[in-house]
């Protein structure tokens, strides 16, 4: 097991957020300095889900988008590369871009007409020679690009680190789970509408519990099941067997955690329920995966997952970014997403689906949501600070060095997602890229 | 005065009888009565909420595509929802939150043979945790039957006037 | 369309009448005119409104006993209350606090002999010191009796929807 | 219940009719159609807001003097405001916020030969930026003319309850 | 008089909040790292009352609670003891128990199903053995108990201290005027539904006020008492002669502090305005309290209290905690409680009588919240943080060593509460239990 | 040039909020300490605008009033002269006066009737003879004054500091200025009903605009001026053209700017567009303040300005006060000022004028409100905060020691207003009155 992180940041003593066997200061949830710093260490040096590629056809097409608390534009530029700057002008800071998406070729501030084309390069300041009477430099005065853009599988990812690894080092062993997650014969598109909350809990519950968690289910999403089972006798979307389940968990040292369904029949009969999509996930797409990542893709069917920091999915058809909006709440973005090649009637299947278990108000989400919300406003008191959260499931067993896969349920992942979030936070930026 | 009606006049006694149903409704869902407020529903009820879009800027046309969708429910789906919310395990809703719903700006137009085109607004207040209170606001655009003397929703269409979600869980029907 | 009403057709003249009343009634309180307020109110006015409960989970039975109360007044009740509210050391209220009273999705039923059994909706909007909003929605039952011509309330129940009273000082009649 | 109507008593058709043109009317501002909003005034249009003062404390005599307004537009000034709203420059409203209009406690009167007075109050809901959420409350005095056949707003004078405006900016219509 | 505090927390002299003269600096009333501190010092340790016993009338009946800002569960266990414990489960910190009333044996938490039995006691993980392979220590993951409850009259507190002193000791020479508030011929009763009010300003506001300050009411009140004289010719409830009133101030060096009517005559026409109650409360009450606590029950009329730090009363029928919820804000909860054995009657007229003046929209309790948030409100300035309050009054005449008893309006007992907290503030949690 | 400003306060650096060449960090627009010291340094001794003379038109007639974040009763005593206060009761801090305008000659607080009189002078204390049995002090514990007091045409200032210098030294060289914007013959009367706003940005966002900013105009209102060009073809209030505007902007060392008109056709192109106004602003109005200031009065025709710190005003019908409420919001309030001797219709024409351009719904003013909250909400991110603000326009040019006159745009009055800032936040109080 990794060593215990003994840095300090500011007065926090990481030993006391994070201890080694596994427990957790429930202060990393709401103290103000632990949030700071998080801005900086956490989403100033990660790689940040942005939004899906399909909002961004061709050039001139644009979004806007959030990487933690900072707002960004995300554009398609001529050259039909992605490119994304902070949305702020900086001769006052009113944002460049006022829309949340459509058509631009170049942004217009609305205070005093400076003007940024699709990379944010400044542009042309009003009049400027005769107002200016002094040399305006485009290269320091350009809105602040983010230097690293990558896209996988659809996926336009982000990252403020000029040094940070790529993104597929940054994923490490966890790479191929997330094609296997994201991967599909010709490509994904999102459907229209980004679905946006603000729940008023720490960004961590989320991610962390997206990461490892498949031992709520059975509890928190009682009522969900049932609900499922009493309109269909059939019985759609059981819950597994919690003792016996046949999913495995991954979890890497990179803080990347996942469940998949470990074995075929086992997909069929939790993806499968619906013919419709059943014929297409485990037809032609199973088919697609095989071929490109061999037949160790019979074998892995991701239900949920986490990639560090905050990048969940819920698949097959919903990918979601847990950005934190202060210590105590989390502003995240859930975007539906469907395979391109998909038929139409398979489309529409999953679209009905995820509204129906984990939309906004979807049967499933609201008690996930309940949890987190509650054991937040929980830690409004001062007694409730004061000891220890349990993240020791499955503590006993052997750890392995690098990549996990456990076949029953455990928090080896959550502890991972802990220790990774504790090494950033007590590594100095300046020390270059992280690992 | 006796000058004629304007464009604006209709059948007080169709009007009232409308309102009233839908305060009916409203109020089965205040008062938790999830399975009566079901029953209201046409077996073929088409009912939806998309995701709330930013309102178009000028000149801007929309962003073609399928939109997601907050609620997409046919009875079935319904059916589900009622289901869970008469379940203890309920979390998000045992206790319920309290809530209140003012339905207004009611109009009405006639829609194909059997059925009437209702548009309305509401005002949804909530409070759950005892101090927890969001207030929510939107208009719906329903298709109204008469079914056996009296009324049914055929089909709901609701648009919220929030694009961030803030009355999380999202667990009320609307 | 000319198929027959509804169970939940309505008489439109007794339903607009009665709205009008709760309109008026709400302007007087809205615009601080509290003893004309009091001369709706039949001598034998029960005027209420119980400590809110939580909403009961699914499965409990309620706790027995009896409950406390945030109003019951009789006249006299009520006319210490008014009396107070046209007091300058009401202090609480002078400056008055801006209200504004929305009263919605009104339902009327008939009562006993020479009475209406009135439920309403309300949404309460309240400004204090120039900034302080508060947001209050409830429903309320009422009994309303034909007087001499006129109406007057002569029972009044509300349900505010607030277990933690956050609009304080909770000063405003209902 | 037979009895007589009570002072309350209002012509039902009427009452509908002009709660129907206030519901039209809503909607044109919340569906952003400011140019037929527009088509709804008279050309002598008054259209008023004056700031908010406080309410008045027992016994104070109100302070004499002109006072100052927030809107005190006639049919060009109205236009003024329609042609902003509608330009792409019009930074505050590109992107347009969302907003919901309820209008209650209708209360009509006849006025001069061809007008009405017509009061209501309104609870707007406003989301600008996805999550800036504002509530405003009033109420409203109306006249409202017959003109051809239909209705037209001869004068608006509306109560805003805030006297420190918390729904910045106020771009809105009222 | 005590010794001026000197001790310094924090950046914060206690000199410059609580002068020895009685002056008192503003600051206690907004800072929040001395509002942080109030949690530790003065919540963490001190007996804070919970919950009236009628709403726990047999084993299996449970009530939500609040002490300072911590949430906390009160149970009746199935030996008849009452038990508390703080209301997070040790997981993840999700509440334990969801509902603010009912009946329940154990507790199940919502998110991954731990299961706490009515002592707070973690009975069962789900599959515990399998999943977490690790023993998981009831003593060490249990809910945090509180560990000393004690019942007094029917009123039910509890303090996190394991070394406080009894209830009795806290309450110190002021226990007999408790008894002379609470007891009563079989018990007292609390009406079901729980007042509560969230008021925007500090909480020591109220407990000041409600331990020593008889002066207020002819000014703050003076529109309540018009009104009900004006209802009400043969004058009920009209205020005493401020000059001369028939009361005595007590105030006690552990900071508590009541107003009471000290004559019989007085008393009766005070409380006994309406026939039917004064024949209760000056009869067979009367007639018990004298025979238990002596002929000195016939001259302690209790009118307004405060035992330190939060428990108010306003005799015969109303008891209240002013708990904080952040520095500008307390969460009170109100009780009504009724003598068992009074007719119904008196226990309907006493309920109309307090919703009328005291319950949350009564005509006095108004003006009080009024004057709160006012004087809180206008502490955001920086100027209305500069000088101090004046708690003067009274200061010429000699003061007692111990309990004090004032025959005329004085702020004596406002200086000792101030004194008492100072003291709690600037004692280290560590020096063991504090008397 | 200025000395760059290197002195620290508390942890934050000057020079790293303000560089000499033109660059501002943004965190003094959202820094909670940078916050509380500004209401020392800035607000706890600038001469700030109270209200107007005209709300007080006789002894007996008050209003309450804001400096800063402090609440003041503002009162015309019965010698006739003008008197201000801490609405603060020196007992417990309940507010002195709950009324923003009436007739009162003392004020009794509504907690316990302490009554001051109308220069809050401590008048009487219920019963105080009986009750206190110590001194109370008239001078220790009456209500704070605002120990100096200025009015100049109307206008009625307050400062906190005794040794500051006289408004006339405070306005400096910029005193002619103000002269010229404010002087009338007859004197200004104010409407009744003050506009009042919370707008979600600092303060500093409005003061510098006021100062300084004549070149954002042609941008942020490009749509109010098509709209006013639509409606009236023959063009009323048309933009000046940006690159020749004939206006000057004059910047202060002592914090303070205007732009004004420095031509009498121009400024009859821009404001007598009316031709009613016309008359009376370059008739009798001109004339009076030729024979006061002579001949330059005709080449001074101010169009936007503010008095340092934050006393904005739109020449010639309104004047503002930019007051904080917390670091991310102000709190301002609008007054309509009318020559006392215009005509009625004068009179009537500004104030329509007015409330559609810059009134709190005008179509000048809500993109204003637009852009400065926009800014202000963009720094909750934290990339958002790590690069300066560009405030170098104009720099190339040489800047007179004294009083700067610019013909054209410049961000010089920013400049200076921005060190005038520093200056005071990096000066200690007790150092005396600061120039
Ligand atoms: S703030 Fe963008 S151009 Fe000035
Ligand atoms: S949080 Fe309670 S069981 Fe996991
Ligand atoms: S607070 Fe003003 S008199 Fe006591
Ligand atoms: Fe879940
Ligand atoms: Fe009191
Ligand atoms: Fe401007």
């Amino acid at each position: 097991m990794d060593q215990p992180t003994a840095a300090l940041f500011g007065s926090l003593d990481v030993d006391a957020l994070l201890h080694e066997r596994g427990t957790l200061d429930p202060r990393a949830y709401v103290d103000p300095s632990i949030h700071a710093l998080e801005q900086e260490r956490i989403f100033g040096r990660s790689w940040l889900l942005l939004t899906h590629e399909s909002y961004l056809p061709e050039p001139g097409r644009f979004v806007t988008a959030r990487m933690g608390e900072d707002p960004v534009v995300v554009t398609r530029t001529d050259d039909g590369t992605i490119a994304a700057f902070l949305n702020q002008c900086r001769h006052r800071g009113v944002p460049i871009c006022r829309h949340e998406t459509g058509r631009a070729r170049s942004f217009t501030c609305s205070y005093h007409g400076w003007t940024y084309n699709a990379r944010g390069r400044l542009l042309s300041i009003p009049n400027e020679a005769r107002l200016f009477r002094c040399p305006i430099d485009r290269d320091d005065w350009s809105a602040t690009p983010v230097p690293r853009i990558e896209i996988r599988h659809g996926l336009v990812f982000g990252c403020w680190d000029p040094q940070a690894p790529t993104l597929a080092e940054w994923l490490g062993d966890a790479l191929l789970y997330f094609d296997l997650a994201f991967d599909a014969p010709g490509g994904t598109e999102a459907l229209v509408g980004v679905s946006r909350r603000r729940v008023a809990a720490n960004w961590k519950f989320g991610a962390e519990q997206f990461s490892t968690d498949g031992f709520h289910v059975s509890f928190t999403h009682a009522s969900g099941f049932a609900a499922l089972a009493a309109v269909n006798p059939q019985g759609d979307a059981a819950p597994f067997d919690v003792l016996n389940p046949p999913m495995t968990q991954m979890h890497s040292r990179y803080g990347h955690g996942m469940g998949f369904v470990h074995d075929l029949p086992a997909a069929r009969a939790q993806f499968g329920a619906n013919p419709i999509v059943g014929e297409w996930l485990f037809g032609p797409r199973l088919d697609y995966l095989v071929s490109k990542y061999g037949e160790q893709a019979r074998e892995i069917f991701p239900l949920h997952m986490n990639f560090f920091p905050n990048t969940g999915s819920l698949w097959p058809n919903e990918v979601r970014v847990f950005n934190p909006s202060g210590p105590t709440h989390m502003e995240f973005w859930s975007w539906l997403i469907v395979d391109r090649q998909a038929p139409d009637a398979v489309k529409i299947a999953m679209r009905q689906d995820q509204q129906r278990t984990f939309g906004a108000a979807g049967i499933f989400e609201v008690d996930d949501m309940h949890n987190w919300v509650e054991a937040q406003r929980t830690l409004t008191g001062w007694q409730t600070r004061q000891r220890p959260f349990n993240v020791e499931m499955g503590t006993g067993s052997a750890e392995p060095a690098e990549l996990g896969l456990e076949p029953v349920p455990s928090e080896a992942g959550a502890r991972r997602f802990h220790r990774r979030w504790a090494q950033l936070m007590t590594t100095e930026r300046e020390a270059g890229g992280i690992r | 005065m006796n000058t004629p009606r304007s464009p604006f006049a209709v059948d007080p006694a169709l009007q009232a009888e409308i309102e009233q149903f839908l305060y009916h409704e409203a109020a089965l869902l205040d008062e938790g009565c999830f399975e009566q407020w079901l029953s209201l529903m046409t077996p073929d009820i088409e009912y939806r909420m998309p995701v709330t879009q930013p309102a178009l800027a000028r000149g801007q046309r929309p962003i073609e595509g399928t939109r997601a969708m907050h609620f997409e429910d046919d009875h079935r789906g319904l059916r589900a929802r009622v289901h869970r919310l008469g379940s203890k395990a309920a979390w998000s809703d045992q206790p319920p939150p309290l809530t209140r719903r003012s339905i207004t700006n009611v109009r009405v137009e006639p829609g194909d043979d059997n059925s009437l085109r209702v548009r309305s607004n509401f005002v949804l207040y909530i409070v759950r945790r005892s101090a927890q209170v969001d207030l929510l606001a939107g208009t719906r655009e329903d298709t109204l039957r008469r079914v056996e003397g009296s009324l049914a929703i055929a089909r709901r269409s609701t648009h919220l006037d929030q694009q961030m979600i803030l009355a999380n869980p999202l667990s009320m029907l609307f």
